[in-house]
Order: structure tokens, then C-alpha cells, then sequence
């Protein structure tokens, strides 16, 4: 592109580490380890502010607005709505790399496929899930789209239990 | 303030490590690269005779610019204007390691500079350190123009 | 109430790398420069206020060393940083600091120099601000195709990507106008001696042409990370009018944080209740900096705007926000010239964030360029008529964060 | 001062060394806490300014998840990355310029989820004096210690005298964090050896630990309590980098006690304020503080101690709450002491109240207290 270049002297450099993972402990809440189990069961498990009435997935601890703990738990539907969506560029093996690794390689992705990543309020909800759309095409996609969770096979407890969504056909 | 919830501690499965690399500027880059004729280089401000060790351009006492011509050669002996001793050492994750052998630290003034730096001692008992004493740099074998060109200070004898 | 002016800008040519300087240097030139403009001397600075984003340069509380660079030994210094917005936020300290009636003359200044970290572009910087949550979403046996599709479509673009589909779902705007957009700034950054990207004839046509990262984002759209310092001087009435023939006035300012657009919350738990473009704070921060500085009409006030824009989507999603063109109207209104230089409502004509985004600096260098045009001090980038009132906004956290400050060519 | 500006409420954490409280929970209840013993809600709030530093908290911008939990949403909103103390003087100009009247101010750190040593080598230049290695906040205090200590003939008894006061002293504050109503000289002197002359008692501990306060403009903190705590001065300083500056004693310290001092109209700090909570990170900075804020004349700190003059029932009662060497949750920690020393003028610090009109609160923040503030506060 041609963008104007600028010509700078490069003075030597000195160097040093900053070991994050070694040097850090961060102390988080259950409710994530608690949503996943939930998963389990095939529930989708969100926090209700006794407030406002709002249903947060996954669960979180403190409703801002109302400056209170959420400490109810409801359980919200698996069906809900995409309400924005967001389509990668093709994936190419050799091309693309996620944290260093290759998707197409690893097998998680196919060759030239282009994921769908959509934001889905789950009935029952007030806020969105991030997951991805599967078994739709790129073109099909629209915000409004009723989706249906997909679940894995074998539950475990974890949070890829919940594997994605694909749209739910009637 | 009494309800305390479960808790998970988090720790990082694989390593997860950044590396910085800075760029040292002009009158830095002069100080490090003429390590490697065992020089130690100051800036001296034209306007309040400030003498900093490293070199800056600009004086932070009296705001004046500081130029290249300003960088004196400094002769590498100095007193001793503080000390402790180390008997522990923080590793890179931030434990405390015992030290098998206590280590020496010293505050220093070189002659004709006004900067205090920050150097390890050699070849002297923690004992026998004392606030004044005349200490001179010890060079690394072959120098290189790096910062550990500087191995560590030591009084000077006799 | 005190009122406040800015009187002198300084700022450093932002590129890429900036290995020519240290980090206190590179600071250090930015203040130097704003001082000389205001024809202060470092001696009658009162206090300063500083910001930068401590992870992104690895050097903790950067102030403490490089205080003796800029003039600030001996004086009082308050570090301020909210992510994104970390310069609209030292600059809006800066004003409270002489309009508190404690100082006369602050200076403030923010910076960064992505350069010094190995990790390309801001990777370190952005990538520690959700690292303990990732981790807790991989304790709790995320799976990798999940962590996938959040990257691979996320990569550079991250949460912006859906507050783009967001609004243009909402306002019916298309990509080609996030083409113009992107064509505009690097126009106007070529003619803003300091800026990054500047690309003299850039055309819509030639955005067009760059690759996809996810839709609706292409590689054409992105902000840099650059490396870059900036600085103002602000003063009390007294000072600011026997020392400066135009100062640009402070009238309004405000910082509302909406949370309710985070994509997530501490330790991973959900929120996103409100779609990440309908940005309450920005709105609210609007209504309170306009009522302060007695605007009662934007559209027709408001002579230009500098929007911090990342990503050229939120240009014309702020616009609105700011309430300078009608919601969901912005894109008819570039389409038809009125965000150019000429037009009615110009914004960015330094280039904005889209072309510099040094981004400790960038949401103080929205409010400087106002200051610049209001001090008709802009040269090349100079807007052709009479500034009496522009906005500065900025943008940070996880989308949460807001700065607007509205500025003047007289207090009232 | 152009409006008088009061503290009206606050709250703190049990500190301790590893707190099993997320920090979001940790944040919301001493926000909650302070809101509710002021009385007010966080609708009545203007604007919050947190206090909390990147590293510390292991987040790049650390205020963002917890921005819900001490109630900023839709409120004007900011932080401030160094000591808590620091958050209460921008909440203060915040007031004073009138475009608010009412603010929350927190401050916290979780010391167990990084060392705040290690964190305190960052802080270092780094071209020069983090490329040595061994440098960080306790080697250089040891540096300034011995330094100090050689310059006035200052004991280790002395320095462990400090200590034991202190420790002692937070044994009766059910917040602090190292209580230790028996502790003695030779106590201190036999603790762990980590930089001589600092040891493990010498220094302040790890802790996890959060605070918050309400401030407001005098009409609304005449209608929210009967028992204002003003905040007659403020004084802030930076000090020159540790290379260019004299090490033996703390000339930002002194320039913004000075400050302070002058707008509170106080001229002879012994007689005029009855009791001071400093932020002591090392024991002998207790002493160079006294001689800082001109309690005494320099190198004379060690005589405060030796007659007792700064315990509990001395003249001139410094750290009844037992300090920093009692407690120091980082960015909390110069927060800590604006609230013990409000205590004090409300009368509500039960178990270790001393009568008293004026108080003096200190924070500090960098390596060998680079930066300091200094708070006057006085009653009706």
C-alpha cells in the first residue's frame, strides 16, 4: 500500500522478561466451574438480579445497575435468537493461525471453511452467549435467526459441552 | 464484610511469557557501546554542571539541554555511599530464594558525577563494608559494549 | 466555577517504531514541545497528570523514571489510565486539577511505544487484559473450536467486529462506507505532519481492495499501533489569557462507563445485555458535557469533531452518539461529504485514531487536535472557517469507557 | 480551598495475607459498605474515582471488570494508578471544581496474586537499573536504611522500636493484618534477614485488602451526617528517580507536607494535629517521615521513639491503627490511613481512640517513597 515510508536511525535495545503465567495466581469465583457443570445436564445455568430482574449467562456475581449480588439461579431455554453475527474470512491451512496453532490442520476446521460466530440471547435471558453457528451457510445467516443449542455427545461438565448453535428448524 | 465466597485459584497451564525489548536511545546507546573500551560515560549539563550517569539530553534539575558534547569520561572509581547485603534474591516469578552466598550491593558516586548508582560489590566481606570507602569498577574479560561489560565494583586497596 | 483553557500542544511524530528514542525521550519531546508552544516554562508547571498502558511498554509506573524527563521532580504528579480512554481521562484530570482551584497551570501528557514490547502490534497489552479469564474459561474446559471461532474472527478486531454488525444492522450503513471512512482519515492523516498511516490519495476503491480479516471488517479499515507521545498545557482564565492569543477553552466534559456492553465480565461470567453499539455512556457523557458547556444544539454548534475510531464503524456510530448527526443517519451524511474537511460536521481531519493509535496517547490527542483547529494551529489539516465549538471523544475498556470533552474559542 | 470538602463515609476489609475473596466481591462490599455508612445510595453518587495499577492487579486495565462491582456504571468515572490516597485528592479537585458534589473513592490490591516486590523491579528504569537485577523496593530501602541510619547514628533497636509499636498497635485494629500484641525488640531482631538491615519485621507484609470512602461538598455533608470530617489541606510531591536524589531523606514528602500544611493554616505540626497515620513500608521510614513532616528536626526521628513520644498515649500518636508494618494492601494502604485518621475524628476508632481534633494522613507510592501525599483532616 502505498503509504508514505519515513527513514529513522534504530538504536540498540536491551531486553527483559515479564513472566505472567509463572508469577501470577488469579483467584476467580465458582460460577463459571458451576455454569459447566450445569452443562452436564444439558442446563443452561444463569444468575437473576433480584433487582431488576435480569438473567445473566453465564452466571456473573454483582448486577451493576442495581449494585447488588445475584445470587438466584434460573435455568434458561436452549432455543434463543441470534442477535449479531460476525463471518470470518475463508481458513487456510498455513494461512490462518490461532495462538500458533492451525485449525485446518488440527482437524477443527475445513479447508476454505469460513466460521460463523453469533451472539445468541437464549430465551429466558437478558444478556448473549458468544458460540458459533454450525450447519448453516455464511449467506443464510440473518440477526432474528432462532437457533438451538447443539449439544455434544457425551456431556462432561465442561464448558465444550455446549458445542454451538445451529439453526432450528420447525 | 464478613461473607466470603468459594474461591478458584488460577493458575496458567503452559508458559506464558513476554519479552520487552527497548530501545535505548542516542546518548544510551553512546554509554553501552563505549563499555567495550572500559569507558564509563557522563553527561555534563552545560547549565548547572549536573553530572548524570548514564547520559540524558536533558537536565532534570535545571531543564537545560544536554548535547553531545556534554558526555565526559568518567574514571570509573567512586566512594561508597550506601550497602546492604542480599540473603535473598526474587526469582522471575516473584519468589524469594535463599542465597547460599550473601550477596553485596552498592550505592556509589563515581568521582566527578552527581548520580548515585546502583552496582554489586566484589571481592570484600559484607563486614568489612563501610560508607565512604573508595570502590573502582571491575571489568568483564572482554568487554563487548553491553551492561554486563560492568561485573562489579570493589574498593580500591591500599 | 473555574474555567480552564488549554494553551500550548505538543506531540511527537508517531511511526511504527520509534527506536530512534527511548521511552523517556520519546515523552519527553511530546511535553518539551507543548511547553514551548504555551511559551511556559517547565519552573510554572504546578502539577502534571500522566497515563499511558503500563502492560503494552512492560515498565510499571513509568512516571517514576521518566518524571526527571519532563519536568515533573518536585512537583505533583497523578497517574490516571482507564484503558482505551487513558488519554481523554489524564486530560480531563489535568482540567480538574486547575479548575479545582489547587494548580494554575497542569500539564498533561500520555504515551505509548508498542515497539518496546516483541509481541507484534499490541498483542501483550490486549492480550493481558482478558488473560485470567481465558484461563478460567479453559480450567472450566472451553472447547478449542470455541476458542477458535472467538479468534478467528476476533484477531485484531476483536469486540469491534460485532458493535460494527451491531450498528450497521441497526442503521442500514455498508461496508463500502466503512471503506470511505478509512479512505478519509488516511487521506487526512497525510496532510497531519505527526500522524501513522498517511496515505495521500487514498480512495474508497483502494480499502476496497485489502483483505477481509472477518466481515465486515478488511485490513484497510484497522488502526495501527504506533508509537507516540502527546502533551498539553491547560491553565486558569488569568494565565491563559495573558499568555495565549487563542486558548481553546474547556466548556464541557464528562466520562459516563456503560458496562452493560461488556462482552464479559470478572472471572468470565456473561453480560452483553445491551448490543455493543448502542454505547448509553456515550450518550450520557454527551448530554452532561453539552449541558455544561451550554450547547443546546449540537448539529448546528458544533463546528468539527474528533472521534476516536479504532475501527471506521465507530466514527460514524459516535457521531451519532455525540448527537451530531440524526441516529442512524451518519453514513448518509459522509456520503454525502459532510464529515470532509468542507463539509459541515468535518471529523477526524487529523487522521484520527484510525491512522495514529498510540493508545495511551490517542484519546488526549482527539482533544488536542480540537484544540489545535480552535487555536488555528493545524496548518495543513486546518478546517477553512471559524471554530467556536468541537467535541473530542474517547473510547476504551471493553467498550465501556467514554471521554467527551467539548471545547471552545471563548469559556461561555 | 474553594468549597469545603468532607468525608462522610468509609469502609475497609479484614486485610490479610491471602484473602479467599474474589477481587470483584472484595471491591463491591467495601463500596457497598461505604455507601451504607455514609447512608447514601449509589444513586446519590456523582462520580467514582478507584484506585488500582495494571500489574498489581495481573489485568491491563485493572478497573474494568470491576467497575460494575463498586457501583460506576453510568456514573462519570475514573482511575487512578498508584496509591488510593491519590484517588482521594482527584476525587477531592473533582469537588472542589464544582462540577460534582458527591464521590466514591476505592482503592484495592490482592498482594497474593503477585508479588508487589517483583512488580516494584518493574518500576525501575528499564535501560539501566532493571537490566542490574537485584534492585527492587526492599534492596533500595535497605540501600536508604543503612544509609540513614549511618548518616544519624541510628540503631537497629531503634528501627525494631518502630516496629513493635506498630505491630503492637494493630493488634487492637481488628483490620490489620500482623497483630502482634506481644511482639518485642528481639522479635524483630531475630526475623528473617531478606536485604540487611530489613527484615521481615521491619517491613511491611504482603496483603490483600480493599477500602473506600465517600467524599462530599459541605451542603451534602451537612445533609448526609452530623459528623463531617473536613479535609482542611493536601500537599503531593514527586520526588526525582532514585539515581538524582538524596536517598537519607524525603524531600517530596516535606514539600508536600508544606503544602498541606499552608493551606490548613497549620504552622507547628506537634502542637497543632493530634494524631498521624503515615504509610511507613520500612520501619526507618517511620523515622525519616517524622522528620519529613517536621515533627522534629532532621535526624532526630530516633528521640521520638526513644521517649515514646509517638505510641499510643505520647504526645504526638503516630499509626494507632498499627500502619503500613500492620497492614499493606498496596493501593489501599494510603486510603487506610485517610480512614483511620477520620476515625479518629469521628470517634469511632473503638479499642485505639484518642481524643483528637486534627489528624494527619500519608500515602506513598514508589520505590524509597518516590511520591507522596499528605491529607490535614479536622472535626467541626
Amino acid at each position: 500500500m502505498p503509504y508514505i515510508k519515513e527513514q529513522r536511525k534504530e538504536t540498540i535495545s536491551v531486553e527483559a522478561d515479564w513472566d505472567v503465567g509463572g508469577s501470577t495466581t488469579w483467584k476467580h469465583s465458582t460460577l463459571l466451574r458451576e455454569y459447566a457443570h450445569g452443562l452436564k445436564e444439558k442446563k443452561i445455568i444463569g444468575s437473576l438480579c433480584p433487582g431488576c430482574g435480569k438473567v445473566i449467562v453465564p452466571p456473573r456475581n454483582i448486577c451493576g445497575r442495581c449494585h447488588r449480588k445475584m445470587d438466584e439461579r434460573v435455568v434458561v431455554s436452549d432455543i434463543g435468537t441470534v442477535t449479531c453475527f460476525v463471518i470470518s474470512a475463508p481458513v487456510i491451512k498455513g494461512k490462518t493461525k490461532v495462538m500458533g496453532m492451525d485449525p485446518v490442520e488440527m482437524g477443527l476446521v475445513a479447508e476454505g471453511e469460513r466460521v460463523i460466530s453469533v451472539y445468541v440471547k437464549l430465551d429466558g435471558a437478558d444478556s448473549n452467549i458468544d458460540t458459533e453457528l454450525i450447519n448453516c451457510k455464511p449467506e443464510e445467516v440473518h440477526v432474528g435467526m432462532r437457533v438451538k443449542v447443539v449439544w455434544a455427545k457425551e456431556p462432561q461438565g465442561k464448558l465444550s459441552d455446549l458445542e454451538a448453535v445451529e439453526p432450528l428448524k420447525d | 464484610m464478613s461473607s466470603q465466597s468459594e474461591i478458584v485459584l488460577t493458575k496458567a497451564p503452559v508458559p506464558l511469557v513476554f519479552g520487552f525489548q527497548w530501545s535505548v536511545g542516542e546518548m544510551m546507546e553512546k554509554f553501552i557501546k563505549t563499555l567495550a573500551d572500559k569507558k564509563i560515560l557522563g553527561a555534563k549539563c552545560p547549565q548547572c554542571g549536573y553530572v548524570y550517569v548514564p547520559p540524558r539530553w536533558r537536565c532534570g534539575k535545571c531543564y537545560a539541554k544536554i548535547e553531545e558534547g556534554n558526555l565526559t569520561e568518567l574514571s570509573g572509581k567512586g566512594i561508597l555511599l550506601s550497602y546492604t547485603t542480599a540473603y535473598v534474591e526474587l526469582d522471575g516469578v516473584g519468589n524469594f530464594k535463599e542465597l547460599s552466598e550473601p550477596k553485596a550491593i552498592g550505592a556509589i558516586k563515581l568521582e566527578s558525577a552527581d548520580s548515585t548508582i546502583f552496582m554489586p560489590l566484589g571481592e570484600v566481606k559484607p563486614g568489612d563494608l563501610k560508607e565512604g570507602m573508595k570502590v573502582e569498577v571491575v571489568w568483564r574479560e572482554e568487554p563487548k559494549g553491553e551492561l554486563a561489560d560492568i561485573k562489579y565494583f570493589r574498593p580500591v586497596k591500599g | 466555577m473555574r474555567n480552564v483553557a488549554i494553551i500550548g500542544c505538543g506531540q511527537t511524530k508517531h511511526s511504527g517504531r520509534r527506536r530512534d528514542v527511548n521511552l523517556a525521550e520519546m515523552v519527553g519531546d511530546a511535553v518539551w514541545n507543548a511547553l514551548e508552544d504555551a511559551q511556559v516554562s517547565p519552573q510554572e508547571v504546578d502539577a502534571f497528570t500522566v497515563g499511558n498502558m503500563q502492560g503494552f511498554g512492560g515498565v510499571a509506573q513509568p512516571e517514576q523514571w521518566l518524571g526527571d524527563w519532563i519536568g515533573a521532580s518536585g512537583k505533583p504528579v497523578l497517574r490516571i489510565t482507564t484503558g482505551g480512554s487513558t488519554g481523554g481521562s489524564v486530560a480531563h484530570g489535568a482540567y480538574y486539577a486547575v479548575a479545582s482551584g489547587l494548580y494554575d497551570i497542569a500539564v498533561a501528557t500520555a504515551w505509548e511505544k508498542h515497539s518496546d514490547s516483541k509481541e507484534p502490534g499490541a498483542t501483550t497489552g490486549l492480550s493481558h487484559v482478558a488473560l485470567g479469564n481465558m484461563l478460567n474459561l479453559v480450567n472450566c474446559g472451553v472447547g478449542l473450536k470455541h476458542l477458535l471461532s472467538m479468534f478467528v474472527v476476533g484477531a485484531a478486531a476483536g469486540v469491534a467486529c460485532y458493535q460494527a454488525m451491531y450498528y450497521m444492522h441497526r442503521s442500514g450503513c455498508r461496508v463500502e462506507h466503512l471503506d470511505m471512512v478509512a479512505a478519509k482519515d488516511r487521506r487526512n492523516a497525510a496532510k497531519n505532519k505527526y500522524a501513522h498511516l498517511q496515505w495521500p490519495d487514498c480512495t474508497p476503491e483502494d480499502i476496497a481492495k485489502t483483505e477481509w480479516i472477518a466481515y465486515p471488517f478488511r485490513y484497510g479499515h484497522v488502526c495501527p499501533a504506533s508509537d507516540g507521545a502527546s502533551a498539553m498545557v491547560l491553565a486558569c482564565e488569568d494565565i491563559a489569557r495573558k499568555r495565549c492569543k487563542k486558548p481553546a477553552w474547556i466548556k464541557g466534559l464528562a466520562a459516563y462507563s456503560d458496562e452493560e456492553n461488556q462482552i464479559m465480565s470478572e472471572g468470565a461470567g456473561g453480560i452483553a445485555i445491551l448490543d455493543a453499539s448502542q454505547q448509553i455512556g456515550a450518550t450520557m457523557s454527551a448530554i452532561k458535557a453539552y449541558k455544561m458547556a451550554g450547547i443546546k444544539d449540537p448539529q448546528k454548534e458544533i463546528d468539527l469533531a474528533e472521534i476516536y475510531q479504532p475501527f471506521p464503524s465507530q466514527e460514524l456510530l459516535f457521531a451519532e452518539r455525540l448527537g451530531l448527526f440524526d441516529e442512524g443517519k451518519a453514513w448518509q451524511a459522509l456520503e454525502k461529504g459532510e464529515m470532509d474537511i468542507n463539509g459541515r460536521m468535518p471529523c477526524d481531519l487529523s487522521g484520527g485514531v484510525n491512522a495514529t493509535n498510540a493508545i495511551g496517547s490517542s484519546a488526549l490527542q482527539r482533544i488536542l487536535e480540537c484544540a489545535l483547529q480552535i487555536m488555528g494551529k493545524a496548518e495543513e489539516h486546518q478546517v477553512p472557517k471559524e471554530v467556536h465549538n468541537a467535541v473530542a471523544h474517547g473510547w476504551g475498556g471493553a467498550t465501556n469507557y467514554i471521554t467527551v470533552t467539548v471545547l471552545g474559542d471563548s469559556p461561555y | 480551598m474553594a468549597r469545603r470538602v468532607a468525608i462522610v463515609g468509609y469502609a475497609q476489609s479484614y486485610h490479610q495475607q491471602d484473602m479467599q475473596m474474589t477481587r470483584e466481591d472484595m471491591v463491591f462490599e467495601v463500596a457497598k459498605g461505604a455507601l451504607h455508612n455514609a447512608g447514601i445510595s449509589r444513586e446519590d453518587v456523582d462520580t467514582v474515582i478507584t484506585a488500582s495499577t495494571d500489574f498489581l492487579d495481573a489485568r491491563t486495565i485493572s478497573n474494568l471488570y470491576t467497575s460494575m462491582a463498586v457501583g460506576a456504571y453510568l456514573k462519570d468515572e475514573s482511575k487512578v494508578e498508584e496509591d488510593g490516597a491519590f484517588a482521594a485528592y482527584y476525587a477531592l479537585m473533582r469537588i472542589l471544581s464544582e462540577v460534582h458534589d458527591i464521590a466514591l473513592v476505592e482503592a484495592h490490591t490482592q498482594g497474593s496474586v503477585v508479588n508487589p516486590h517483583l512488580i516494584s523491579s518493574y518500576t525501575l528504569d528499564p535501560l539501566f537499573d532493571r537490566q542490574m537485577g537485584f534492585l527492587n523496593d526492599i534492596s533500595a530501602a535497605a540501600l536508604q536504611a543503612r544509609m540513614y541510619m549511618d548518616k544519624y547514628d541510628v540503631s537497629e533497636e531503634q528501627v525494631a522500636r518502630v516496629a513493635v509499636k506498630n505491630l503492637v498497635n494493630a493488634a487492637d485494629n481488628p483490620n490489620a493484618h500482623r497483630r502482634m500484641p506481644d511482639v518485642t525488640v528481639e522479635e524483630v531482631l531475630n526475623s528473617k534477614l531478606y536485604y540487611d538491615p530489613i527484615r521481615e519485621l521491619t517491613m511491611s507484609p504482603i496483603s490483600d485488602g480493599a477500602c473506600a470512602l465517600v467524599l462530599a461538598c459541605e451542603e451534602k455533608a451537612k445533609e448526609i451526617t452530623d459528623n463531617p470530617v473536613w479535609i482542611e489541606g493536601v500537599g503531593s510531591c514527586q520526588d526525582t528517580y532514585i539515581r538524582d536524589r538524596s536517598l537519607y531523606k524525603l524531600d517530596s514528602l516535606q514539600k508536600a507536607a508544606q503544602d498541606a500544611y499552608e493551606m490548613a493554616g497549620v504552622s507547628d505540626p506537634f502542637a497543632q494535629i493530634d494524631v498521624f497515620e503515615i504509610s511507613e513500608k520500612f520501619a526507618h521510614e517511620e523515622l525519616m517521615i517524622y522528620e519529613a513532616l517536621g515533627l522534629c528536626r532532621e535526624g532526630k526521628g530516633k528521640a521520638l521513639v526513644e521517649k515514646g513520644m509517638t505510641e499510643k498515649d505520647g504526645e504526638i500518636p503516630v499509626n494507632p491503627s498499627g500502619g503500613a508494618l500492620g497492614a499493606d494492601p498496596i493501593c489501599a494502604t494510603g486510603l487506610v490511613r485517610i480512614i483511620e485518621a477520620a476515625k479518629q475524628i469521628m470517634g469511632e476508632a473503638n479499642g485505639y481512640q484518642i481524643p483528637a481534633y486534627r489528624a494527619l494522613a500519608h500515602g506513598q507510592f514508589g520505590i524509597c517513597a518516590q511520591k507522596n501525599i499528605v491529607f490535614i483532616l479536622g472535626g467541626e
